[in-house]
């Protein structure tokens, strides 16, 4: 009840920038990726979540974030993560996803080596 | 020395109901703040509690819709360890079945889930998992 | 409407040592947030918990060292209530003997305590105190 | 263990501000009398307790801060508290500790008021 994500976007031009804000389990992996494709069909090819404002994941709402890793690849993009906590940040390494999501420490490195 | 004293010790019984993992994950950090984990370890022990909770929850079935929990405090003088039981008497699995995710395997597959265990096992020092017909217990713990 | 069906319930077990009140706290706000109370009352119920807690800890002398919670979510569709029952076995006392602390005594008095009670009373919406031989039970409710 | 009370003190001229980091249980409130104590030895009449790091007391903790207020009225000083969050706000008041100490919204007010 309590635990809904909130999320904002923020359309640039090639790239968008994903919110977070809260819990990341079932529905909030849900709403991210449907936000997600959203901007893919509207053109995007370089996403970046931020994370910052999202202490806990589950591991179900993570695993739903690989259907947008499997979009951006599809479409030749990239998804790119920032502002992650240290355990959601390990949780990423020991799931792989790290191979096939950059993850940068903050959003400005993530936006500079995005937008090169 | 002998590490094992049972310094303090929690019980925690939770309806298998969505978000009451989070309750779980602040029992958990009360503990281990109190052992003066730093912060790190205290986010890791939180979220690997938290994914207990969420397979039970999800797949044990239980008849009577609640997981227990214990949170131990270990040490002989001063805390040395913080041992969290999960326990549910459902229906049980084997772990070894349990196939190890890979993500090459999980792009492109129907089912992505399955990473929980693998979490767990990556992020708490040392995993025990107890299952069987009368359900299922995971010990786990972490060092301070 | 009946308001009063248990939509979730938590029980906590904790031993009767310095610090174990967090975690009650911890446990309630994590109900309360579920139930989405305001921030403010969230705070509310945790210092209350957080005072009967000690009281137990404290004045029980319970033989099991321990400190039984029970937390439930109280509503007939919606959390309406969170109703939270603290319980330990110890001496028991008299609610009724107990003198309502004022300001004006306590100043210049060698004992300035006494206010946890009250405290409890102003911070909850409803305070009930069950106590005898067998020990004493607290049961607290605060509306959303 | 881990709640233990983190205290810093400035001293002004006739003003000293205590800060508190922490938890005011027991030993908290303990510590919080021992450094007023120090301070009204020192001379300072007026003392600001600023409870900004402060999201939980109880009421053993504040108790003993009734001992200041005393040593405050012998010597016909000024106890004052800022930065409180509403639930130790309510709590004084229901105590009725805020007859005795004043309550400042944050500690500009509360210097503002006392070295007028
Ligand atoms: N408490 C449990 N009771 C019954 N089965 C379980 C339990 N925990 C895990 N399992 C089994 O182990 C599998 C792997 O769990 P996990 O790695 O957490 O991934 P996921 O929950 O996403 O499937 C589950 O799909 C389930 O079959
Ligand atoms: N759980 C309990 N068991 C036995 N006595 C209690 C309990 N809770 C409260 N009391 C009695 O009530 C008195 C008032 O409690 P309280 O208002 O919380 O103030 P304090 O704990 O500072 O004395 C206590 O001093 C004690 O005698």
């Amino acid at each position: 009840m309590s635990e809904t994500l909130k999320l904002t976007v923020d359309r640039q031009d090639r790239l968008a920038v994903i919110y977070t804000e809260g819990y990341i389990n079932n529905q909030g992996g849900e709403e991210i990726a449907r936000a997600a494709d959203e901007l893919i069909g509207a053109g995007h090819k370089a996403l970046v979540l931020n994370l910052h404002g999202t202490k806990l994941v589950n591991s179900i709402g993570i695993s739903i974030l690989i259907e947008i890793i499997e979009k951006m690849l599809e479409i030749d993009g990239t998804l790119a993560f920032c502002c992650l906590t240290p355990t959601i940040e390990k949780t990423f390494h020991i799931m792989g996803l790290a191979q096939y999501a950059r993850i940068f420490k903050d959003l400005d490195e993530a936006v500079g080596a995005l937008t090169d | 020395m002998a590490s094992d004293a049972i310094l303090r010790e929690v019980s925690l019984v939770l309806p298998m109901v969505p978000d009451m993992e989070i309750a779980a994950g602040k029992t958990a950090t009360a503990l281990a703040e109190f052992m003066e984990m730093s912060s790190d370890k205290i986010d890791e022990v939180r979220m690997a509690v938290v994914e207990a909770c969420i397979n039970s929850f999800e797949h044990s079935h239980a008849a009577d819709h609640k997981v227990h929990l214990n949170f131990a405090v270990l040490g002989s003088e001063e805390p040395e360890k913080l041992e969290i039981t999960i326990r549910d008497s459902g229906v049980g699995f084997s772990p070894d079945d349990v196939e190890e995710p890979r993500i090459e395997e999980k792009l492109w597959a129907a089912r992505k889930r399955g990473w929980g265990l693998k979490i767990i096992r990556g992020l708490m020092d040392e995993v025990e998992i107890h299952s069987g017909r009368n359900g299922t217990t995971v010990v786990m713990r972490k060092l301070r």
